[in-house]
């Protein structure tokens, strides 16, 4: 039963996709309608009425847009459903479909933690349906077909549920891969601009490269498995020495870290996030990167099985690096997408920082407090992609409504878009792990795990634990500053660009309706985080064999993990804490009606002449930042000044010019593509276009294997 | 009754921050040879303030009007959870020190979002500056409650407290660095000298000040109230986590009375400090605040290894 | 053991198979089209004279027809075929100047010697005609592999190819007594459609080229200029 | 039996039709027809042969298995396939005056020639006529190579011609040694009946049998293409008429590497070593790698696909070499989907350098505007060739991949790289042709695409779900060959 409605989840995407295909047979249907005609002449008028609009020119691709979506929001209902079920009943559904390879069907298996990312596929992919017929509207059939757009969109969120379902390396590398070659189309869906190709290219290649790995991690396993058997049963059983567990671990990490977009193999990310429709970043950003994640736990906790230390130092450092290159980059970002690409790099390098903890405390055999981290990395994962997606959603409405990307460019829009404007805010107070929102709720939770750190014995851990959190705290410190600056100066102060002076609230309610259920689940977590925490328990309990029940003791108010004494925090109290001050203050104040507010210009300092480009822009933020770790980014910043008059004093013109590069692209991927390209060159030489050295060719070696042999 | 007491705590940290405020003032004054005013000026000031008209900005959005009541409110919530006489109060349980700093961030985004508001240069300089500090500030603030709670083994301020109450006077090499860290994050999270001159209006080396510049009236008046608080909260924190003594363990009179008495010494001793400080040393220019802060970071970091390898 | 104790038919067969090696070198050293020609029917002629003494001395009649169609494609098609072609396009008069020729002879006698070495582990337990004979046809197929890496003129190419074909059938003929009917038609004919179709070809190249040069052939390489 | 007796017949006719009929109009059409009928012979066999089991000519001349009976069907197919696409190409050919109707008789003459010599070597159960069909085959195509006359077209042929006829030749020497191995265990009437030598194949001499292989492996090498005899393979690819691209790359290379297979099983045999399967690897190992980096300085477009065919041909030599049953199991799939694949993604190729008008790869741009199912095609094809799920060519790498890191492990980084970075040069050549702005110039071409969705359809169909009586057919070939089921 519950199979099944996974099962429907995936169908349906998979219709949505197909009916997409329809989108150019309008004339196919109008012809199937007149000939039915000719076939049952008598048919109720008002049937007639409704079909000839439906097949009308206009309202054709209207109504299938629609349909399309309304089938995706169906195929997420059913997700949550789904995973919702499985969480609820603990159990483990398996299955097999005749298909794959003629003596491995492909296995199927649904346990708590695939249906805890089919909960956090299935709630973004209703927002995006109710955000997209909205924002598509927007182009035009003949550049960018909807044709493909709803295809590959189809085939994309189908890849990704089937990838938590698979139960066997080939079926999980068919999904995988699925998931993948369909986002490089979307990616690729607006391909006029160059850099848009380029993204693409990257993101293929570098998704395949990542493919690779990971099948090579699965083939160290099945090498070990008995009966060189793909299926996960088998996996789990292979009794694999230490070196090779390890080096099956590296692959891994390197192959699902590509997709996750962990430093050093995150560039494709900002590059593809931005170009991609905005609905599809959400997906891709909030979603996708979580089924890496997915892959990587149940390849290291739930095959690998054993755990061993030196992987948790690894992944502490690696998600170190991560998070904290990925804010620095993020700050120093622009294009709005691309910042949060960026800060997503960051997130998952959070993530991937706490199972690292979480893995240490298991191998260190602290169970309990291994579970927690656990919790503290799913959790995350699991408000990333709910604040993630409202971001890159609220992004898409800006850019719709603005024609802009630029940070810099905008300004002023909580005027001119109110609502936006405050479920943006939400997002931005989220991200920045403010308390009463859900991103707080995990990283204190990740704070718990660190300071845990006292069970240990080694010295190196226990110093290298608490290192990590500080590097934890400076990332919250800098995202707040990161996302103070996005919202200050995307939606504050004056606009800085004419089409940010003209920019409108969005009309469509249903773009709205996506971003206010994202927004209103980020506070409901956030007050409520024990509604997910018992669900996450259960996914701890299965995966670790090891619930952390009596470690987090869960009621709807305290959250409290280890002890009482531990630690403590009940969000709720501090919610009517908040609004009992807040009210009393509110009320006495504005009690007497003289006390009305006066407005008035703003103070000049007695100047005069106010004007936006006065303000701090984005740029100019970052500025102090970017002084103090200037080591961190490749930059390039050019001033030059027009002077004129006597001994040039007088300044005329200024022009200022900042570019920063990623290091990476320096440091590792130019040389590469550089030394492709030689070696390219180099073995070019062999084909000389003279038949005679061919004949040499053959005739060498036919001596040398004749030499070999005798 | 101790959630009443509770109550009372709260109210009676919000009644005190200005005349902790007032306090320092004097010694500044004393020790700068100028005539004071008096202790109480603090409150004066608010009650003008609250019953002014505040004057706001066209450019102004709603945001920049509810942030003074979003910013006290999450400054008196800190203040319900410190303790301040007494520990084992409830509210204390509600939210640990790590929700605390949490609090601080929630304040402080609004703040600099309030700053950016209305769109002036002053505004976005006083944010940017503020972002940068505090994200300096921040990890080595946390650093230093790390090695505090790693000793106590709980996050919870009110147990952590007791830990140390109940282990009698013990040297802790790590308490020493991170009470050094705690003062100096201290410092320029409240921006006192030699971080930000809160004595100063209308230079380009303010922060705190330049952000408020817009504000007016009742707003004014919250904001002012509130970073009083943070000052008394810091103040508190110190005192009361690495100097406990005194403070109220089981819930008497005399002994609520006691502790009272002990806090207000300790305060006023604190601020003492603070005055003289603030007295001999000059302002750092931004860029040097950088190494001030990471200087504290290095003390926190130094009093966490010295916990971890020489404590256990 | 020595070659006085062998039977005629060996000796005979061992001459053949000296004779055929020498006439591979003189190809190799050759730098004039028509007595490259020449000596290549030579071989054919050798070639099938010793199908024709298998034939009667392993009295097997199959292998007399091979002989004949040898004498026909080899001896007298072939050549006859190649001078038209060289007396049409009239270069019969234009030597090909070998470059370090000496180089060359030395490389291809190291072969035949190669070739030994290469067969002689494999046929110890084998009458040693055998060895011989195999080994001569090996050398004279790599001789002919050298000839065309060696010379640049098309039609020392066809010869060359031609040459190696030769090889392989004294190859089929002196360790296997022939192959199958089936095969050798099949051998023979493609061999005929070969010759033909060079024959188109060097017309093409000429056309195109206006040489029959080998070496300015290389339009199509993957050489960075 | 008499279907394989038919086959034969009726590509003999096809011949001597063309030859002498070529000329007429529609003879495209009929040369369709040809091969539909050849199809549904080779349909009607195929059942035969999965109803009663493999069958030996009663002259022993030749043998249908399991092996060979999916080539046969293949070859059929995509001579079919191809001949409705090469209707519409010469059409247009013949349109734009590239072609004569003298040229047009020699090309479908050649055409019905070469795929008599593909049946000849598929069911030849001699060892030398086998042989005589892979000369017949290279002949036949020298002629289609050089048929547009142009000075490269003349060079790729002349190349071709040489080489392989060199290459054929050291193959023959191969089989003459096999036959005299043969002949010292005794009955010399079959001596070069495969079936005959599978049997008794460890008795052959073990050492001439090794030497057989290095000159089998050379000549037919040759054929297939393994880096460093594969110089001819470019450029008749990209000289020649599209179509003959498509049957060259989708079908002779398949058959060359069949003759190896069949020959290594009898050396294996005699051998009772893995001394052929480690030349196979090595060969392998080394045509995917330089294919792989030749794919990223390709200019034009069918060199580019021509080389791909090394690369694959490389990675099928490589995995019939490890010998395991896993890996041979994956190069059965492998040569079925490489070769569906492969022909597609020419015919498409076709038609996009009709559209342009040229075949350099940088004048080709933005062939989803001019022409989207061209572009689509050669999109998805390319996303096929490239590995990527769900097509069969995904499955195969993935088997021989995990069949590699269960026998030698150390080698899984080279295929990595090799696969990386022909990902990498097929992508980088290809996204700018299909997407982008298209190149002033570009017109759409009359293009029948029926075959390239058939055989994208069944790559598809095979990377999802193998068909039972295939999977028996490999897995019988997999006994055959590597002496043991896969798993």
């Amino acid at each position: 039963m519950i199979l099944f409605l996974a099962y429907c989840a995936v169908i349906f995407s998979l219709l949505s996709g197909f009916l997409a295909l329809l989108m150019r047979q309008r004339n196919t249907f109008s012809a199937l309608f007149i000939y039915g005609l000719e076939k049952i002449p008598k048919l109720p008028q008002s049937y007639l009425q409704i079909i000839n609009t439906c097949l009308s020119e206009k309202y054709y691709p209207l109504y299938l847009q629609r349909l399309v979506f309304f089938l995706l929001g169906i195929s997420g209902v059913f997700a949550v459903l789904a995973g919702l079920s499985i969480l609820i009943n603990q159990g483990v559904e398996t299955d097999q479909l005749s298909l794959g390879l003629p003596w491995l069907p492909w296995h199927v298996r649904f346990d708590s933690l695939s249906g805890l990312f089919y909960l956090i596929i299935g709630i973004a992919v209703i927002a995006t349906s109710l955000y997209g017929p909205g924002y598509v509207k927007g182009y035009d059939e003949q550049h960018h077909p909807f044709a493909v757009l709803g295809l590959f969109t189809g085939i994309f969120i189908a890849g990704m549920l089937m990838v938590l379902l698979a139960d066997d390396a080939f079926f999980f590398m068919i999904a995988w891969e699925l998931m993948s070659v369909s986002s490089y189309f979307l990616v690729a869906f607006q391909h006029e601009q160059s850099a848009n190709r380029r993204a693409a290219f990257l993101y293929l290649i570098m998704a395949q490269v990542g493919a690779m790995f990971i099948i090579l991690g699965f083939g160290v396993l099945t090498s070990y498995a008995d009966g060189y058997s793909f299926t996960f049963d088998a996996l789990r059983h292979a009794e694999l020495s230490t070196s090779w567990a390890t080096i099956a671990f590296v692959l891994s990490l390197i192959g699902f870290g590509m997709k996750a977009g962990l430093v050093p193999v995150h560039v494709w990310l900002p590059e593809a996030h931005p170009v991609a429709p905005s609905h599809i970043s959400a997906l891709m950003s909030g979603v996708m990167l979580k089924v890496a994640l997915y892959g990587m736990i149940r390849f290291c906790f739930d095959l690998l099985g054993d755990v061993q230390t030196q992987w948790g130092v690894v992944l502490i450092i690696i998600g170190a690096i991560s998070a904290l290159g990925g804010i620095f980059y993020a700050l120093m970002q622009t294009n709005l997408k691309r910042l949060l690409a960026y800060s997503s790099v960051e997130n998952m390098g959070i993530i991937f920082m706490v199972l690292g903890l979480s893995i240490i405390f298991q191998a260190q055999g602290h169970p309990e407090i291994a579970a927690l981290g656990f919790i503290a990395a799913l959790f995350h994962a699991f408000n990333h992609s709910l604040f993630k997606s409202l971001l890159f959603l609220g992004a898409g409405v800006i850019q719709h409504q603005v024609h802009e990307l630029n940070i810099g460019l905008m300004g002023g829009l909580i005027k001119r878009m109110p609502h936006t404007s405050k479920l943006m805010l939400v997002a931005c107070m989220s991200i920045s792990s403010l308390p009463l929102f859900n991103g707080f709720v995990s990283e204190w939770l990740a704070f718990q795990t660190a300071l845990q750190v006292d069970v240990l014995e080694d010295g190196v851990l226990r110093s290298l634990i608490p290192v990590a959190a500080a590097a934890l705290a400076l990332t919250a410190a800098l995202a707040a500053a990161c996302f103070v600056k996005v919202y200050g100066i995307v939606f504050l102060g004056q606009a800085r660009s004419r089409n940010s002076e003209k920019a409108q609230e969005i009309d469509d309610k249903g773009m709205l309706a996506g971003l206010s259920l994202l927004a209103g689940l980020c506070f409901l977590f956030g007050v409520f985080p024990a509604i997910i925490i018992q669900f996450l328990n259960q996914v701890a309990s299965q995966i670790l064999a090891q619930s952390s029940a009596n470690t987090i003791n869960i009621d709807w108010l305290w959250l409290t993990p280890v002890s009482a004494e531990h630690a403590s925090y009940a969000a709720p109290l501090v919610l009517m804490g908040v609004l009992i001050a807040g009210a009393i203050c509110y009320r006495y104040l504005r009690r007497d009606p003289a006390m009305a507010l006066r407005k008035s210009d703003t103070w000049d300092c007695g100047y005069g002449g106010l004007t936006p480009r006065m303000q701090y822009d984005c740029i100019s933020f970052s500025m102090p930042l970017r002084r103090i770790f200037s080591k961190v980014w490749q930059i390039e910043e050019t001033i030059d000044k027009q002077q004129q008059g006597a001994h040039s004093q007088q300044v005329t013109d200024i022009q200022y010019q900042l570019s920063i590069q990623d290091y990476s692209w320096a440091k590792i991927y130019y040389p590469i593509e550089k030394m492709v390209n030689h070696l390219a060159r180099l073995v070019g030489r062999i084909q000389t276009g003279n038949i005679r050295v061919y004949l040499a060719y053959s005739f060498a070696t036919l001596i040398v294997l004749l030499w070999m042999v005798s | 009754m101790n959630w009443l007491l509770a109550l009372i705590q709260t109210l009676l940290f919000v009644s005190l921050a200005p005349l902790l405020a007032g306090w320092i003032k004097f010694c500044k004054c004393y020790l700068q040879n100028r005539k004071a005013p008096s202790l109480f000026q603090p409150y004066r000031d608010l009650w003008k303030l609250t019953h002014k008209q505040p004057v706001v900005s066209e450019q102004a959005s709603w945001l920049f009007v509810i942030a003074p009541y979003i910013i006290f409110s999450a400054m008196v919530l800190a203040a319900s959870v410190v303790p301040l006489i007494a520990v084992n109060l409830p509210t204390a349980a509600s939210a640990d020190i790590i929700v605390l700093v949490g609090f601080f961030a929630f304040a402080r985004f609004f703040l600099t979002l309030a700053g950016l508001d209305v769109g002036t240069a002053f505004g976005g300089m006083g944010a940017s500056r503020e972002m940068t500090i505090s994200s300096l500030a921040e990890p080595a603030m946390l650093m230093a409650i790390f090695t505090l709670t790693m000793t106590a083994s709980s996050t919870n301020l009110s147990f952590a407290i007791g830990y140390v109450l109940e282990h009698g006077t013990v040297l802790r090499p790590s308490f020493i660095f991170a009470l050094f860290a705690m003062i100096l994050v201290a410092i320029a999270e409240t921006g006192r000298i030699p971080v930000d001159n809160p004595a100063t209006h209308l230079e380009l080396t303010m922060i705190h000040e330049a952000m408020i510049l817009e504000y007016s009236g009742r707003h004014l008046a919250l904001i002012e109230w509130a970073s009083q608080l943070k000052l008394m909260l810091y103040g508190v924190l110190i005192a009361n986590i690495f100097f406990p003594w005194g403070i109220a363990e089981q819930l008497s009179f005399s002994a609520l009375g006691y502790g009272l008495l002990n806090i207000l010494a300790k305060l006023a001793v604190l601020a003492l400090l603070l005055a003289v400080s603030e007295t001999l040393f000059a302002k750092m220019r931004l860029f040097r605040v950088q190494e001030y802060l990471s200087f504290a970071y290095l003390l926190a970091l130094l009093g966490l290894l010295s916990h971890i390898i020489l404590e256990s | 053991m020595n070659i006085e104790n062998l039977d005629f038919y060996t000796q005979a067969i061992l001459t053949l198979a000296a004779l055929i090696g020498l006439t591979s070198f003189l190809m190799l050293g050759q730098g004039r089209l028509l007595r490259l020609v020449f000596v290549f029917a030579l071989q054919g002629l050798l070639l099938a004279i010793a199908t024709a003494l298998a034939a009667y001395s392993l009295n097997e009649p199959h292998l007399y027809i091979s002989a004949v169609i040898t004498l026909a494609l080899k001896v007298f098609l072939i050549p006859w075929m190649i001078r038209r072609q060289i007396f049409k396009m009239n270069i019969h008069r234009d030597t090909e100047a070998l470059k370090n020729k000496t180089a060359v002879m030395l490389g291809g006698a190291s072969l035949v010697v190669f070739s030994y070495y290469v067969l002689h582990p494999v046929l110890h337990n084998t009458p040693v005609v055998m060895l011989n004979a195999l080994a001569t046809s090996l050398s004279v197929v790599l001789l002919g592999m050298l000839l065309m890496i060696s010379h640049r003129q098309a039609i020392a190419h066809v010869v060359g190819f031609m040459s190696i074909e030769n090889g392989l059938f004294f190859a089929a003929i002196v360790s296997t007594n022939g192959m199958p009917m089936v095969v050798e038609l099949g051998i023979a004919f493609d061999v005929l459609v070969a010759a033909i179709l060079f024959g188109i070809f060097f017309l093409h190249i000429r056309s195109s080229i206006d040489s029959l040069d080998v070496d300015m052939l290389n339009r199509l390489n993957e050489v960075d200029k | 039996m008499i279907a394989v007796y038919l086959l034969l017949l009726l590509s003999v006719t096809g011949i001597f039709y063309f030859a002498l009929l070529g000329h007429r109009p529609q003879v495209g059409r009929i040369n369709t027809w040809f091969n539909t009928a050849s199809f549904l012979i080779t349909v009607w066999l195929a059942i035969n042969i999965f109803l009663n089991g493999n069958i030996i000519s009663a002259n022993q001349l030749f043998i249908v298995d399991s092996f060979n009976i999916y080539l046969i069907v293949l070859t059929a197919f995509v001579g079919l396939t191809t001949s409705i696409f090469s209707d519409a190409y010469m059409a247009h050919e013949k349109e734009i005056g590239r072609l004569t109707d003298k040229r047009l008789k020699v090309y479908y003459a050649m055409y019905q020639g070469f795929m008599l010599a593909m049946y000849l070597v598929l069911v030849s159960n001699n060892m030398g006529m086998m042989w005589v069909a892979m000369e017949a085959a290279t002949l036949a195509t020298v002629m289609l190579v050089s048929l547009y006359r142009t000075p490269e077209s003349i060079e790729a042929a002349w190349k071709y011609f040489i080489l392989c006829g060199v290459g054929i030749a050291q193959a023959m020497f191969g089989t003459i040694l096999l036959y005299y191995a043969a002949i010292q265990i005794g009955d010399v009437e079959n001596a070069l009946l495969w079936s005959v030598l599978y049997e008794s194949a460890e008795h052959l001499n073990p050492e001439i049998m090794e030497i057989a292989f290095v000159f089998m492996l050379v000549g037919y090498g040759t054929k297939i293409g393994l880096v460093p005899l594969h110089n001819w393979l470019p450029d008749a690819h990209s000289e020649g008429p599209t179509p003959m691209s498509a049957v060259l790359s989708g079908l002779l290379l398949n058959d060359a590497l069949y003759a190896v297979v069949r020959n290594k099983m009898l050396v294996d045999g005699a051998t009772q070593s893995h001394i052929a399967g480690f030349f196979m690897m090595g060969f392998g190992l080394l045509s995917f790698l330089v294919a792989a980096i030749f794919l990223n300085r390709q200019k034009d477009i069918k060199r580019l696909f021509s080389y791909s065919s090394i690369e694959h041909m490389g990675l099928m030599t490589f995995s019939f070499g490890l010998g395991t049953p896993l890996s041979t199991f994956a190069a059965l799939l492998h040569m079925m989907v490489h070769s569906l694949t492969k022909s597609a993604i020419f015919v498409t190729v076709g038609h996009a350098s009709q559209i342009a008008g040229t075949q350099r790869i940088e004048k080709i741009r933005g062939l989803i505007k001019t022409q989207p199912t061209v572009g689509w095609g050669l999109l998805i094809g390319t996303l096929a060739i490239a590995g990527f799920p769900p097509f069969g060519v995904f499955t195969s790498e993935f088997l021989v991949l995990l069949a590699t890191m269960q026998s030698y492990p150390w080698l899984t980084p080279l295929l990595l790289l090799g696969i990386g970075l022909a990902g990498a040069g097929l992508f980088r050549n290809i996204q700018p042709m299909v997407y982008g702005k298209q190149s002033d110039g570009q017109l759409p071409v009359q293009a029948n695409l029926w075959p390239v969705m058939i055989h994208l359809a069944l790559v598809l169909w095979l990377g999802l779900a193998i068909p039972t009586f295939l999977a028996d057919w490999f897995s019988q070939a997999t006994v055959l060959i590597s002496g043991s089921a896969p798993l």
